[in-house]
This record gives structure tokens, C-alpha cells and sequence, in this order.
């Protein structure tokens, strides 16, 4: 008799997503679901949506879900987590809604080391509004508001995120993943589970960050989009693991930041002209 | 009678938010309401609760909405420019039917203005904390005991209809102290069975939201929400009146500057002129039935504020044109005197034919 | 042995599975247009299909159920 | 209770001379003797290094404003506090003056003017930065808004637990104030039989 | 005549922005109006001048701040829950006296709420943008011309009356296209002599602030500001009446519902109900003497809104109780119909005593 | 004859300080003023004073100045320099103002290369409010709103500002100084004046963190904040160079930032488990 | 000018069917014929995937609501969008149906149903993406709401200046549209002498 | 040669000069007041001062002007 190795997640409810064909909201969605399921913890997670094109991920997780203010999902996830130091809090965001309007709240999320795992979907374009320039849309990236390209000049760079929020002391976990093959998902999938045992454990904030596609604004068929994604995205987004206190040794954050401050303290770190300057 | 003891309006405050079950407060410092988030730090933490310095009015109003959302008590606090601040926050919880207390000690605007006391987010409080269409309940606190007995009401009323609640005072009042009482903490709490709290398996995902993108749905939970107004309305208004039965000219003032009128309207009754004061305790929704039945027998209405004018609108839709409606008030951070109120009072006095005495 | 079941309720024909697919086992059937105006994935023949669930794995609608 | 008509009291002086404490003492003075009364401070910071003051309203009735503009009492502890509000006590009120800090004194004989030395007492006494809790006392000696026995209860209860090593020190402050007969011979008030300032 | 060109409402803002000599655009997408900002991307550049999409509607209204501050004509745009974001920065400017123009594309709310037509951010912008005693001029078209007209007036009022300026449309109006003649480039300028731009050692330093720390200079820069204020309510108050001369029913309706309400008003009549139509086109100041003038003659008023009723308490305090003022709307992106306000009048024409035909 | 040596800067104006006893806020003050002074560009400047103790810098530094939203200075330095672009422009800001209220306008003006100086007044406290809890508080510090001490479990951990913003293609230059010697003095007003500089030569944004004393709020004398500053802040805040793209022989950000986009697609710089996650 | 009612059009359908740039099309007509008109777009993400679709009302007096919500003619491109809008066609109202997307049509006989295999058409003619055009051909045919110069005028105006070389194809889409004679044979309006679709 | 010209005006008697003075040739002046209260810096000795300037470089409120 033939098995079934293959099948929705029991944490996504049965609706049909709103993405686009081809958009890896989609497969992230089931990722996070999947996690969920294995964890066996969709009964104590709360889910925080954002303002973008997974706005209604309230409606496609079985967890008990929160809709967030744009940009402020790191906010309500704090809130949330406060309340319920015992439940597993995440939440789901666009490079818009995190790294732009969103900025304070997730560094300042990220510094508290707050215990809640943030999925961030890096598709370098507002998907929602209809492809207007992120702040992590490259260089000479032609959206709807940066009709000539992006002008490093004008509009500035694009973001780095995780390496960015990696120098922050509450940060347990922070790992750039992509959607592009199989094996790629299968890694993202192990990222995004890591992630949430490093919030149960206590270990501190944690963030997956992937590379996603958005072949509507980006005006390409789902598979050109997976190569834009290969050819463009990944050599500026370079994937990895950015910051594991724990393979580094520590417990939590509050044990690497101690290490680290030490350190700091002991002038091994310093940078050049360190005290003289 | 239980023990009165000497504090400061912003510490009343915070006491009494936590005899009322508040058990998470997220904050942002300004002026002149820190001593409140002072007073939290301090206490949450040996009452098991949570004290958290927000990285703004923004951060604080969506932690609030995170808790709030969970089920707990949840409060925050600040001055008028960290409001506005909170305005689309404020609008997000109302529209996802949240309940939770926020406490706006105001000071002298518009822009950063002053730190000194005002009451000129009244509008902003009762009319439009945020976008769309919503209404708070508004509090508004005339003395340390009141700062007290409100934000401890606050909490049953933002429960009882799941509504975001304002505490209305003002740097006077903040920083003031008086005797107080203060209420036996709360025990009892009502269940909150839309909470996200983790569904454990045993009912369907519960979600707080407030997106419709279909506009009859939308439209159905303004419908919905109005009508919890309306009772609000019917059942909720507050008003003190002071020597109306009589009065010819009444006073409408509230929070603060219903003290220096209270006081005027004493030394303009000593001078022989019929004076009354009615003070809204509700600002939303706004004592309109207390203040009309008085305009059947008053001869004219004076409204004293720390304002440009402001709910001198709200008394001139209940009076609606049966007597006159002045206004009287200082702006800036500047407390009106009891004795230019008194002359406010007088001038009108002398204006309605030949005085009303 | 294998093979995939694709739901037609979730398919939204963005072919990332017929992309992926190894065997090359999946179309999108030209014939059948979804309520939602797509035409749907779907296993051009189940000898070949070795239930590796490449497809299920990319398929951004988690339409797939693999049998094996 | 020695009076009973309402009282405001304005405290005026630099930040850090321990206005709002001595303001404090007498708010707890009409707490303990039941009354009603108000205590406002200045804030903000143009207390940093500028002047801070403080209204204390003490009566029977509920108090109106509680920020006294004309004050009854006026405690002025500089200069530049002096000049500016000597003019708004009413007629027949009181000046309490830290005389080592006001070279000037008000050309007003429509109120009565007591200049005490009490930062220079305080001082001498060991009491660095009591000289308002100093002129706490001569205003009790002055005026007798309270009795004495409540107001040492207010030290007590304004004195911080873990400051409990400088309840003395308020103690003894107070009374040099009390028993400072400057200004005038006959005091209101006096301290009690048995009063130990330790 | 100039050619008639068909737009979008959100590009003819955009557009008769640049020709009224706007050259610094700061904005962050939000639907209704994202069109807006496109078009700004597409054409700034070309203009020598600014377009830049900010971090958030927060940075975007102070970069606004920023570059009004140095004297230049700058806008930025958003829709309800982005203006509620930029309510501290609106009473900002107010304070600090600086002009500038915000347009709100409105959409349903509260809360994230929809996306679809909506007006119920009149309250927001007429009463309380932000906290503190102040006010926008608001402006409110009902058609694509005039969009693009009043965006250009928009930049006179603001510069000539030296604050903050508001288009108060909605998602109807941005979205849709009609023809529409552009107005002529401007060229010639007023004289900003307190714009920061680097003093050059040829006068003293200027400033530009909100902050008065003493009560008494913040009471007087709110009292010159409402001296202004006065002189705008004289000069500026612009309505449009249509049939009121022997109108019994007087319906108020503004934007996008007075076109709803002007094809009711003529199904009226075809009735034979005496039916008008007064548009507020100056949301602030509110067009009170005609209503008021309009109250002598008419038997009822009737206030037609995209919201749950907020433009009717000014209607009312016009009205100052002479004549009923009934409200019919229609919330949460949901624009009302031709047949539904008719009913509406007919209802109130039966309600007038057997009829008001 | 005797000449003078030393005396008020030219940019400064002759209004007093409102600023406490002994705080560094009038040592940074007079630093930026000489850098007017010597720059010759008291008259093409516009400063922008933030919320907090130096919101009054408005009138003290004699050049054109604005007053911006609390944590919005960056923004309104934007909007000053977009709209004036042959101008200078800096903002003075305090901890709270920046790092706090104003993380996002920081680092979004960080990443778009705006091309103003930030002059970061680090004194690890709310000093105008009266001593409450910075995002720059250290561990275990004690605030009117952390009073058993920073407890990085429930507030989190600092941020070392300038670290975090080297990790910003936008940035030509961030260097944190102090003002605890004359020798850190002298060495903070050359960090100032080449800040000043790169914006003038157009190389990027710009910022300077000033670890700071508020006696005041920390309740120490002026002599003894300067201790405490030494022994307990610069441990935990080394000074130094964190990034100089000049240094590293670049004219702006724009070619820095490709280059380094460059190293990146090569791989060169991917982190522990670059490809493979 | 061939008829100048007033004319309220809806057209529906899936988005990227070309919905928005038909609409476009009639109202450029009406602007180059100088009437009164509008366009009106549903908007935002539920049209991802979802249905489009376009008010247009052509008129020679202002025009009211801009939102058509009983159209005298509707455009309908798919199944759902004609489900959901037949209904809502005034009684004598027309009806253009992309018969390719639509199996069932609508049980009116108030109403006249114009069906046009107008994806077939289009994709058979290499014009794959232009049904919406065909359609436009086929309404100007029956309806005769404008000269069919100006709607020419106005398939020049559309096309966007980068795109021109999609200028022919637009026009054979039209033309293809306003030849169809399946549902009536007595068009109201037809191509003009000359006309070269290229 | 050298001295220091303390402002008054400005002196909030910090002692940050008087820390840092590498001659020891400042206090703070224990018989005046300031009109803020305060007890202004003071050069003890011309004859010790040598200009270095140490002093005003501190100086929070600028209240040094040095001479050589
Ligand atoms: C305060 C506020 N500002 C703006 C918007 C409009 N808005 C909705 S989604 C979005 C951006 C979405 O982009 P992103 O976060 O990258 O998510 P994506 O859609 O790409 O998944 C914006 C700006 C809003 N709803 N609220
Ligand atoms: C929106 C808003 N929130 C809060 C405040 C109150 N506030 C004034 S200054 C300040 C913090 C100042 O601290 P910092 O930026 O570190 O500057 P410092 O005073 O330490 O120099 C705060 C929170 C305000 N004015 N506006
Ligand atoms: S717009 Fe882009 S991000 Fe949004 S659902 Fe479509 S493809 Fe995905
Ligand atoms: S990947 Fe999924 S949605 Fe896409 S075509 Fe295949 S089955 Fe359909
Ligand atoms: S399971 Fe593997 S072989 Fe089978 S259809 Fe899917 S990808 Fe192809
Ligand atoms: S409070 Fe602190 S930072 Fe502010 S002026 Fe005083 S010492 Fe300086
Ligand atoms: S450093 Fe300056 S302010 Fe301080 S004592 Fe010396 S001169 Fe006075
Ligand atoms: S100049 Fe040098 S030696 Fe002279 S007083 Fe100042 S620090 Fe001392
Ligand atoms: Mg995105
Ligand atoms: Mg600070």
C-alpha cells in the first residue's frame, strides 16, 4: 500500500493562500507550519502578521494569530511574549515592514533579546502596494518608485539585515536562507526549527532571513524569478549563518554578551586607534 | 475608612493601575508623567508583573496592543506629543475591539510646546486619537483621588466593552499631591474568551485583527462597534454638578481647570451672582443629557479650559443654541486664576441683560 | 509506485514544480482552467514519478500530497 | 490643631536647597492632622541650575487651585526667588527669608519679614543642606499651622527608611528653627514638652 | 483653452504639485494612493528636484519638516493609518509655523481596517491631527479637476498663512481618471526671510522651533497662531451650493459623497422634493456662514458621509439647533448610492410634517 | 604683549548653557563650533538640535538651526540637506533621541549615505527627563526606571551605536570619541572637523559618538562622573575608528559599498556555512 | 458622434485579462469626443489572482457616483465576474461575454447577450493578451457609444509610447472585435472606409 | 606670563578646570556666589599658570579665555 511521504501541514488551516503563482510566501508558510507541527507546539504559539502581502498568514496558521501594525510586529510580539512568557511567539514580515518602517522595533527587539523568533521574507520589493522600492532592493533595481533604477545616490543602499542585527547582544540565532532548490528549502526548513528550540530554550532573539521571490512586481515568471533570485539576490544576500551563540558556546545571550563585553573590556577587540583616538 | 496617604497624581496613577489587575505597563519617558513609569519600575516587578521601557510612545502602544491581545490588563502612559505618536496604535486596538487603559498627562502645545499643564488634546482625545471611526472612553481626573478611582474604573469599562480607555489629566495633576485612598486591590477579573493565548488544541485559532478588505465587512464591525458606543453612551455619561439647581450662568470645566472654576464660581456666588458648575467626569461620551436638561433653566454657559477652546463644541452640540455658550481659557501651559475666572464669569454675567444676578 | 497528487483548489499553475521535477513527470494540464483561471499541475505519468517530492517541497501552495 | 483658616505657602529657591522636601513636611503636617491640602511643584528643567519653588495649600475646605500665586506664606531661600515673588504675598502675609542667601530684603511693610541665617545655622550646626527644614521650623514658630507633634510625624514619614540615619539631623534642623527668635519674640508655636531632637 | 488630459487622481496631485513649484516630495506607499509617489518618482528627477521614498510616513513628514524648514514648497502623502503615523509631525509644523502640504488618500479604518473609499479621517483632520491647540486648512475635492487645483492653491494658502495645509480625498478620487486641464507652471515665489538656508554672516541666526518653555511665550505664539486663524475663517471658508436658493432639504455632503449626493438631489427634484446641495470645499475652516445663512430659509439638513457621522456635529453647531440636521452614511470603504441617499432625503422630506414637497 | 590663546569660538553665541554643572554636553558644544569656526562655514550651516538636555543647542550654536521631533533629527537633516544641498548639515543628538525613539531615522539616513553629520551624545541616560533607562544604559546600571539596576533579562542589552552602523554601506565614517581628557578632547574636535570634512567632500554620512558624562542623573560630582565614565562606560564602549571608508582609500560610499557588494558575489566574505545553509 | 446618452459600463474579469486597459480605451474616446466621463478601478491586492474590474461612465452632463454599480453594459471576461455582475445589467441592457472564459451565460432575456470567443480569437490571431481589445471592438460595434476614429484615437493615446510597436496588434484586436458578427447582425456601428489595422 | 580669564557669567563651578590643571593653580572661589548659586573658578597664581590651555579645553560651560 502506498504511503503518503508527502502532505499539508496539520498548522496551516485548509484556505488557499493569496500569493501569487509562485511565490515563496507560500513555501515558507508551510515551513513555519511544518515546524509547528514537529515541535508540537501549534497549540502554544501565537503568530504575529504583518502589514504586506502576508497580511492574512492570520488566516492561514492554526495558531491562535495577532494582526500587527505595519512595521510594528516586533512591538506586539514583545507584548505578547511578555503576557505569555510560556507560549511560543513569532512573527512573519516583509523586508518592507521589517527593515524600513519597522526598523526600531525590530533592533530594539533584537537588543533585548527578546524570546520570539521573527521569519523575515527579504524579496526586495513592497509586494502588497504593488513594487515600490525596499530598503532592500539592489542597486539599479527598477521598481514603481525607482522607475530608473535604484540610485544608490538618491535612495540610498540596501540593508543588510541579519548582518546588521548581529552585532547586537540579544541576538541568539541570526541566519540568512533562500527558497530556490530543494536542498536550499530543506536548510531553510532545519534554520527556521533551530530557531524556534532556540526560543523555547530561552536562548534568546532569533531570526531567520529569507531570500524570496516576488514574480509579480518583479515582472517575471515564477521560475525566472528563482534564477533573478540565484543571479541577483543571492551574491548581494550572501546566505548563512550569521550569529549562533550556541555553536559559539553560549547558553544564552546573556553569557555571550558577557563574553563579550569582557573581551571588549580587555582591549583585544579593539579597533584600530582604538584608545587613542 | 481605610489609611489615606500622600501622593503624587502620577504615582496614584500607577498604584492604582496595579490594584486593578494591570500587570503589564510599557512606557516611554516625557514630561510631566515620568514618575509614573518610575513608580512602575519599581513595583511591577514584586507584584509579578511586567515594567517595560518601550524604545517609544510607538513600541509601548503596540506592546500594549500584544498584551492586550493575550487577555491581560495593559496600560501606558504619556504626554501629548508621545500620543499623537500612539494614534495609529490607539486606532488599531479599537479596531480590533481591544481593551486597555492609556493614560495622557498633558501638557502645552502644539509641537513640543511645553511641559507645563494643558488640556489641549481634548479633541485628539474625544474626537480623534487615530484615523477612522472610533470613539474612546475618556476619563478625566480633577484630583489624586480621582486619578486613583479612574484608572482603576478604567480597566472594568475597557473589559466591559472592549474598548481602549483614556485617563485624561495634565501635568498639574500628575505632579500634584493629595490625601488618597486607595481602592482593595481587584481579585476578579472577567474572562476574555477571544484571547490569543494558545488554542491548546481545544478550539479554532482565535485571531485579533482589524483588517476587512471586504468593505461590508468592514463596515459591519463599524456598525457593530456604534452600537456598543450607543450604550456606552446611554448608560456611561459623568458629570458633577456644583450649585446648577439654581444657576444662572453654569461653568462647564473639567480635570483641572474644573478646580479653578469651582473656586470661581464660590467667590462669584459670594458676589451675589448665581453661578453653577457642571464638570464631565466622561469626556467621551461627553455628559450632553446633564448639560442640556441644565440649559432648560440656565440663563448662559461658560466653559473654562487650559485651551484655545475646545469641548466648548461639545457644549454648544448639547446646549444647541438654546442659551449662549462662552468660552474662557488660557493656553500654553498657563493654569487660569480663580480670579480671572471670576472676571469671565462677571463679564457674561453683566452681558445677559444687564447682569444675571 | 509513487506518486503526486495535486489539489486543484490550492494549484495555481506557477510551474516551480515542473521546473523541479527530476523526472520531468509534471505538466500543466493545457486543458483544465481552475475557478481562479489557472491550469493546474499535473503527473504526466506515474511510472516515473520516484516520489523524491522535489515538486511538493518548492510548490508554493503546498498543493502536493507524494505517495510512495 | 493650633489654626484652621487655609493657608498657602509658597517655597521658592535654588534646585537642590530642598524646596520640595520642605514643602513636603508641611503637606504631611496637614495629612496627619486630617486636613485637606494640596502640594505642587515647579518641574521641568529649567530647574537645572534655575530656580525651583513649591505651592503648599493647607485648609478645610476642598482646595481650588493648588498652585498659589498669592501666597500667605512666602519661604524664600535666594535672591532671585525673593525679588520675584516678595510683591505677590497678600497684605498681611509672611516673609521667611534665608537671610545668608539674601543680601536684600523687601521694602514691604504691609507683611511681616523674618530673615534667618539658615543655611549659615545649618552649617554650623553639622547640618549641610537642612537649611530649609531650618526655616520649616521658624515658619512653624511664626505661623503655628500645625502642631508641632504633627510635624515632627512628618519627618518622620518624609525621611526615607533607608535615610533613617538622618532623621536626627531633620530633627535637629527643625529645631533650630523653632527656637530661632529673630524677627520676632513671641512665637506662635513652640516645641513641645519633652522634645528630643536626638 | 488648454488641452484636456485624462488622469488618475493621484497623478494629477501629483502633478499640479510640481507645477505649483513643489519640488520636494517625501512619502511612503501606502494603497490608495501609491499612483501618487510613482508619478513623483517618474517626473522629480526631471524637475531638479527631490523625490524620496522615507523609511516611514514618520520620517517622511519630518523630512517635509526639514525642507519646508529651509523655505522650499514640500509635500508628502499617505492614507488614514499613515497620517495618524504623522500626527506628531503635522503639530510640529503647526508649531513651528511651517508650511507644507499632506494629502490623505482616506480609506475604510480603524485600524488597518480596508483599503477601499472612505472619509472617516474628518474629525482627524479637522479637529486633531495631532495634540495640541492648532489647525490644518483642509481642503476636499470631489473631482479630478480639482484635485489638481486645489493641491495647487494648497501651496498659496500654505506659504501665504504660513501652516500646514491638507487634501483631504479618498481612495475613489485618487483611483479614478477624468479630464482634467492643468493649471499653467508657477514661477513667481513668496519670500521666506525666516527659512534656514545658512545665515552667511548676513543676519542673525533663524530658528526653527516648537519648544517655548515658559507658559507664558507658548500662550502667545498660540494666540497669534488663532489670531491667524481668524483671519483664514473671515477670508478662506469656500462651499459650493447647488440648488439651495428655494431648497427645503439642505443636504451637506463633501469630496467624493457630494457627487453621490448631487445625483440624489437631482433624482429629488425629479421627485419633487425641493432638494440642495451645499459642498464644503473648506473642510477648515468650515463653511459655517453658508450653512448658517442656508438654516434661515431651509426646513431640514441632511449630512451625507462616507463615515459613521463626523462632519454633522459641524453642520450642527452651523445649524445651532434652528433646523434638524440628520445624518446618513455609509463606513468601511462602502460608498453610498444615488437610490440609498435618495431614500435618505424622501425619508426626511416625509419626517418634515406630511412631506416636504 | 599677551595674546590670547583660547577663547569662546565665533559660532558659538554668548547665551549661557542651561546644561548642568560639569556635563559634557558644553565641551562637545564648543568642539563644533570651532569646527564652524575653522571650516569657515558658520553661515552655510544648519544644525538640528534633538529632544532631550541639548534641545536648546537651537540657541547656542550661532548658525541656522531647527528643532526636530524627538528621534526624527536625522530626518529633518534630510529633508534640510536634500532641499539645500551646498549647505552643511549636522544633528546634535542625545542617546535616548537616537538610538532609542530614533533608531530607524538613524540607520535609514546611515544607509542612504545622507550626507550630514550625526554628532551622537552618548551619556548612557535620559538626562533631560530625569535619569531614566538609555538603550546606552550598561548592565546592572542603575536609572529612575531600571531601580534595582539594568537587568538585561527584562530590559535587554546596549547598543554600541557606532558598531552596529559600520555595518552600513552608507557610512564614510564612524568614530567614537570622549571628552574625559584634554588629549580625548583634542582628539574628539579632530574627529569632529574631519566628520565635517567628508560631508563637505560629499564622501557619505557621517557620525561621531561622544561618550559622555551627565553628572547629574548619575549622581556623581563632574570629577567623579569623569571616573566613572573612564572606568565603567569606555570598557564597555571602546574608542576607535569602526569605519573610514577614506582610510581605506575610498572617494565616497558609492564606491566603497561596490566594493564591497564585489567581495561579497566573489564569496570572499561569506560567513561559516556561506553557501551550504 | 454617434449617441450621446449617457452610458454606464462595467467590465469584469480576471486581473491581467486587459480589464483596466479596455476601460481605459472607452474613456480615452470619450475624452477625444469631449464628453463628460470617468474611470474607475477596483483596486488592491484582492485583485491578486482575483477578480478586476473598471467602471466607466460616458455622459455629456457630470457625472455623480463614478462607481457603476447597474451597468447598461458589462463587459465580462470570466465566469465568476459574469455570475456575479449579470444581474446587475439594467433591463435592456447589453452584455459582452469572453465566450472562451465563460461556459454558462447568464438566463436574462431582458438583456441582450453578446458572447465573443475573444481569447480564442486573440490567441488565434497571435494576439494572445488582447481579448480585452476584441471586446472593445465588439461593444463599439453593437453599442456604437462613439466614433470609432476617436476609439482608434484613442488605442494611439493608450499605447504607451515604448510599447508602440504593440500599436498594430491592438488595432487588429479591435478590428477582429468590431467584425465579429456572432449574436447580431445589424451593427450599430462599423470600422471606417480605409481603415488599415496594419 | 600666562593666565586665565574666568567668566563669571558663564562658571558653574564645576571643577573640571581645577582637575585638570597641571599647575594645581585654580579653585573654586569659596567668598563668591554666583547669581545661579554657584562658586566660580579662580586662578590662584599668575605666576604658576603656563597657558596650557588644559583648563578651558574642559571647561563645559567656556567660561576660559586663556592668555599667553
Ligand atoms: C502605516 C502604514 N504604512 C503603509 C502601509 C501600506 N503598506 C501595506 S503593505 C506595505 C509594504 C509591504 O512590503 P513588504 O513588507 O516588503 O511585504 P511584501 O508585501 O513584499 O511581502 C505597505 C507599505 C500600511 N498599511 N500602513
Ligand atoms: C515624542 C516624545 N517622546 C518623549 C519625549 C520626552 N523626552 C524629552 S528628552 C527625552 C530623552 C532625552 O534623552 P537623550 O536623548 O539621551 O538626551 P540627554 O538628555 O541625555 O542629552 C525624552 C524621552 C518627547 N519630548 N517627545
Ligand atoms: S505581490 Fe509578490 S510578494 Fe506579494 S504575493 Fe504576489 S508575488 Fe508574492
Ligand atoms: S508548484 Fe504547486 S502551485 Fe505551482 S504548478 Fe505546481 S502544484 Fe501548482
Ligand atoms: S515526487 Fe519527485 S519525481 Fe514525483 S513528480 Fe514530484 S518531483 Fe517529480
Ligand atoms: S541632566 Fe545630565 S546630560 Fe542633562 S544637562 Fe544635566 S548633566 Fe548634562
Ligand atoms: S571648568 Fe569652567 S565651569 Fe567648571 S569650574 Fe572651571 S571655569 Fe567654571
Ligand atoms: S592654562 Fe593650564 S596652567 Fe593655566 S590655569 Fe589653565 S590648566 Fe592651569
Ligand atoms: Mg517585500
Ligand atoms: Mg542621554
Amino acid at each position: 500500500m502506498s504511503k503518503v511521504v508527502f502532505e499539508r501541514p496539520h498548522a496551516l488551516t485548509d484556505l488557499q493562500f493569496t500569493y501569487c503563482p509562485g511565490c515563496t510566501h507560500g513555501i515558507t508558510h508551510r515551513l513555519v507550519a511544518e515546524t509547528l507541527d514537529e515541535l508540537g507546539i501549534e497549540g502554544t504559539t501565537v503568530g504575529v502578521a504583518p502589514v504586506g502581502c502576508s497580511v492574512l498568514a492570520y488566516e492561514f496558521f492554526a495558531c491562535d494569530m495577532v494582526q500587527a501594525a505595519h512595521g510594528r510586529a516586533p512591538a506586539v510580539a514583545t507584548g505578547l511574549k511578555r503576557a505569555l512568557p510560556e507560549n511560543v511567539v513569532f512573527t512573519y514580515q516583509g523586508d518592507g515592514d521589517l527593515a524600513s518602517i519597522g526598523m526600531a522595533e525590530t533592533v530594539h527587539a533584537a537588543t533585548r533579546g527578546e524570546k520570539i523568533t521573527i521569519i523575515f521574507i527579504n524579496n526586495a520589493i513592497y509586494g502588497m502596494t504593488g513594487g515600490q522600492l525596499a530598503p532592500t532592493s539592489l542597486p539599479n533595481q527598477v521598481t514603481q518608485t525607482s522607475p530608473f533604477g535604484r540610485n544608490v545616490d538618491n535612495d540610498g543602499f540596501p540593508i543588510r539585515v541579519v548582518e546588521m542585527l548581529s552585532t547586537l547582544d540579544g541576538v541568539a540565532l541570526a541566519q540568512r536562507v533562500t527558497m530556490d532548490s530543494p536542498k536550499n528549502v530543506r536548510a531553510a526548513k532545519r534554520a527556521i526549527k533551530k530557531a524556534f528550540e532556540y526560543q523555547i530554550e530561552g536562548a534568546g532573539f532569533t531570526i531567520i532571513e529569507v531570500v524570496s521571490t516576488c514574480p509579480t512586481n518583479w515582472g517575471l515568471s515564477p521560475v525566472d524569478a528563482m534564477q533573478w533570485l540565484r543571479d541577483k539576490m543571492l551574491p548581494y544576500y550572501p546566505l548563512g549563518v550569521y550569529k549562533d551563540i550556541k555553536a559559539d558556546g553560549f547558553a544564552n545571550v546573556a553569557e555571550a554578551a558577557a563574553a563579550r563585553a569582557a573581551e571588549l573590556a580587555a582591549g583585544s577587540a579593539a579597533p584600530a586607534e582604538g584608545g587613542e583616538a | 475608612m481605610t489609611e489615606k496617604v500622600l501622593m503624587k497624581g502620577n504615582e496614584a496613577l500607577a498604584e492604582a493601575a496595579i490594584r486593578a489587575g494591570c500587570r503589564f505597563f510599557f512606557g516611554y519617558p516625557i514630561t510631566p508623567q515620568t514618575e509614573l513609569a518610575a513608580y512602575m519600575a519599581k513595583r511591577m516587578g514584586k507584584e509579578g508583573g511586567v515594567y517595560l521601557q518601550a524604545e517609544s510612545e510607538i513600541a509601548a502602544i503596540n506592546m500594549v496592543y500584544g498584551a492586550a491581545g493575550a487577555g491581560k490588563r495593559a496600560m501606558t502612559s504619556s504626554s501629548s506629543p508621545g500620543i499623537s505618536l500612539k494614534g495609529e496604535g490607539i486606532s488599531y486596538m479599537a479596531g480590533a475591539d481591544l481593551p486597555g487603559v492609556i493614560i495622557n498627562v498633558q501638557r502645552g502645545g502644539p509641537g513640543l510646546g511645553g511641559i507645563q499643564p494643558s488640556q489641549s488634546d481634548y479633541f485628539q482625545a474625544t474626537r480623534a486619537t487615530g484615523h477612522g471611526d472610533f470613539h474612546l472612553i475618556v476619563l478625566a481626573p480633577s484630583t489624586v483621588q480621582e486619578m486613583t478611582d479612574y484608572v482603576f474604573r478604567a480597566f472594568d469599562l475597557a473589559d466591559e466593552y472592549r474598548t481602549p480607555v483614556m485617563i485624561l489629566a495634565d501635568g498639574m495633576l500628575g505632579q500634584m499631591m493629595e490625601p488618597v485612598v486607595l481602592p482593595e486591590p481587584k481579585t476578579e477579573f472577567p474572562e476574555k474568551p477571544w484571547a490569543v493565548t494558545g488554542h491548546k488544541g481545544q478550539r479554532s485559532h482565535n485571531i485579533v485583527n482589524s483588517l476587512h478588505l471586504q468593505p461590508e465587512r468592514l463596515e459591519e464591525t463599524n456598525i457593530e462597534r456604534y452600537e456598543r458606543y450607543a450604550r456606552i453612551k446611554a448608560t456611561e455619561q459623568l458629570a458633577e454638578e456644583y450649585l446648577v439647581e439654581d444657576a444662572d450662568i453654569v461653568v462647564v470645566a473639567f480635570g483641572a481647570s474644573s478646580r479653578i472654576a469651582r473656586s470661581a464660581v464660590n467667590k462669584a456666588r459670594e458676589k451675589g451672582i448665581k453661578a453653577g458648575l457642571i464638570r464631565p467626569i466622561t469626556l467621551w461620551p461627553f455628559p450632553e443629557d446633564v448639560i442640556s436638561a441644565a440649559a432648560d433653566r440656565a440663563k448662559a454657559f461658560l466653559t473654562v479650559e487650559m485651551n484655545m477652546g475646545q469641548m466648548v463644541d461639545d457644549v454648544r452640540l448639547a446646549v444647541c443654541g438654546r442659551k449662549p455658550v462662552e468660552f474662557y481659557g488660557r493656553a500654553g501651559g498657563i493654569i487660569p486664576t480663580p480670579a480671572e475666572t471670576l472676571a469671565a464669569i462677571e463679564r457674561l454675567a453683566e452681558s445677559l441683560e444687564g447682569g444675571a444676578r | 509506485m509513487a506518486r503526486i497528487i495535486v489539489d486543484g483548489r490550492y494549484c495555481k499553475g506557477c510551474g516551480l514544480c515542473v521546473d523541479v521535477c527530476p523526472s520531468k513527470c509534471i505538466v500543466l494540464d493545457p486543458d483544465t482552467i481552475t475557478d481562479k483561471g489557472y491550469h493546474p499541475a499535473m503527473l504526466t505519468d506515474e511510472a516515473l514519478c520516484t516520489g523524491c517530492a522535489s515538486c511538493a517541497i518548492m510548490c508554493p501552495d503546498v498543493a502536493i500530497k507524494v505517495e510512495r | 490643631m493650633i489654626m484652621a483658616q487655609p493657608l498657602n505657602i509658597l517655597l521658592a529657591g535654588f534646585g537642590g536647597q530642598g524646596i520640595l522636601f520642605a514643602g513636603k513636611l508641611i503637606a504631611y503636617a496637614g495629612l496627619i492632622e486630617g486636613r485637606e491640602l494640596s502640594w505642587l511643584p515647579s518641574y521641568g528643567p529649567e530647574m537645572r541650575g534655575g530656580t525651583a519653588n513649591c505651592s503648599v495649600c493647607l485648609s478645610d475646605e476642598p482646595i481650588g487651585s493648588p498652585l498659589v500665586l498669592e501666597p500667605d506664606v512666602l519661604v524664600a531661600m535666594n535672591q532671585p526667588s525673593l525679588d520675584k515673588f516678595a510683591d505677590s504675598v497678600v497684605p498681611g502675609g509672611k516673609i521667611i527669608v534665608d537671610s545668608t542667601m539674601c543680601a536684600r530684603l523687601p521694602e514691604r511693610d504691609d507683611v511681616t519679614i523674618f530673615p534667618v541665617p539658615s543655611t549659615q545655622l545649618a552649617e554650623d550646626a553639622g547640618l549641610k543642606g537642612l537649611a530649609s527644614v531650618v526655616l520649616v521650623g521658624k515658619m512653624l514658630r511664626e505661623i503655628g499651622f500645625c502642631d508641632p507633634v504633627a510635624l515632627d510625624q512628618a519627618i518622620v514619614k518624609s525621611v526615607p527608611a533607608k535615610k533613617a540615619h538622618l532623621l536626627g539631623k531633620n530633627r535637629k534642623a527643625f529645631e533650630i528653627g523653632m527656637l530661632n527668635e529673630d524677627g520676632d519674640s513671641s512665637p506662635v508655636c513652640s516645641l513641645p514638652d519633652g522634645w528630643v531632637a536626638e
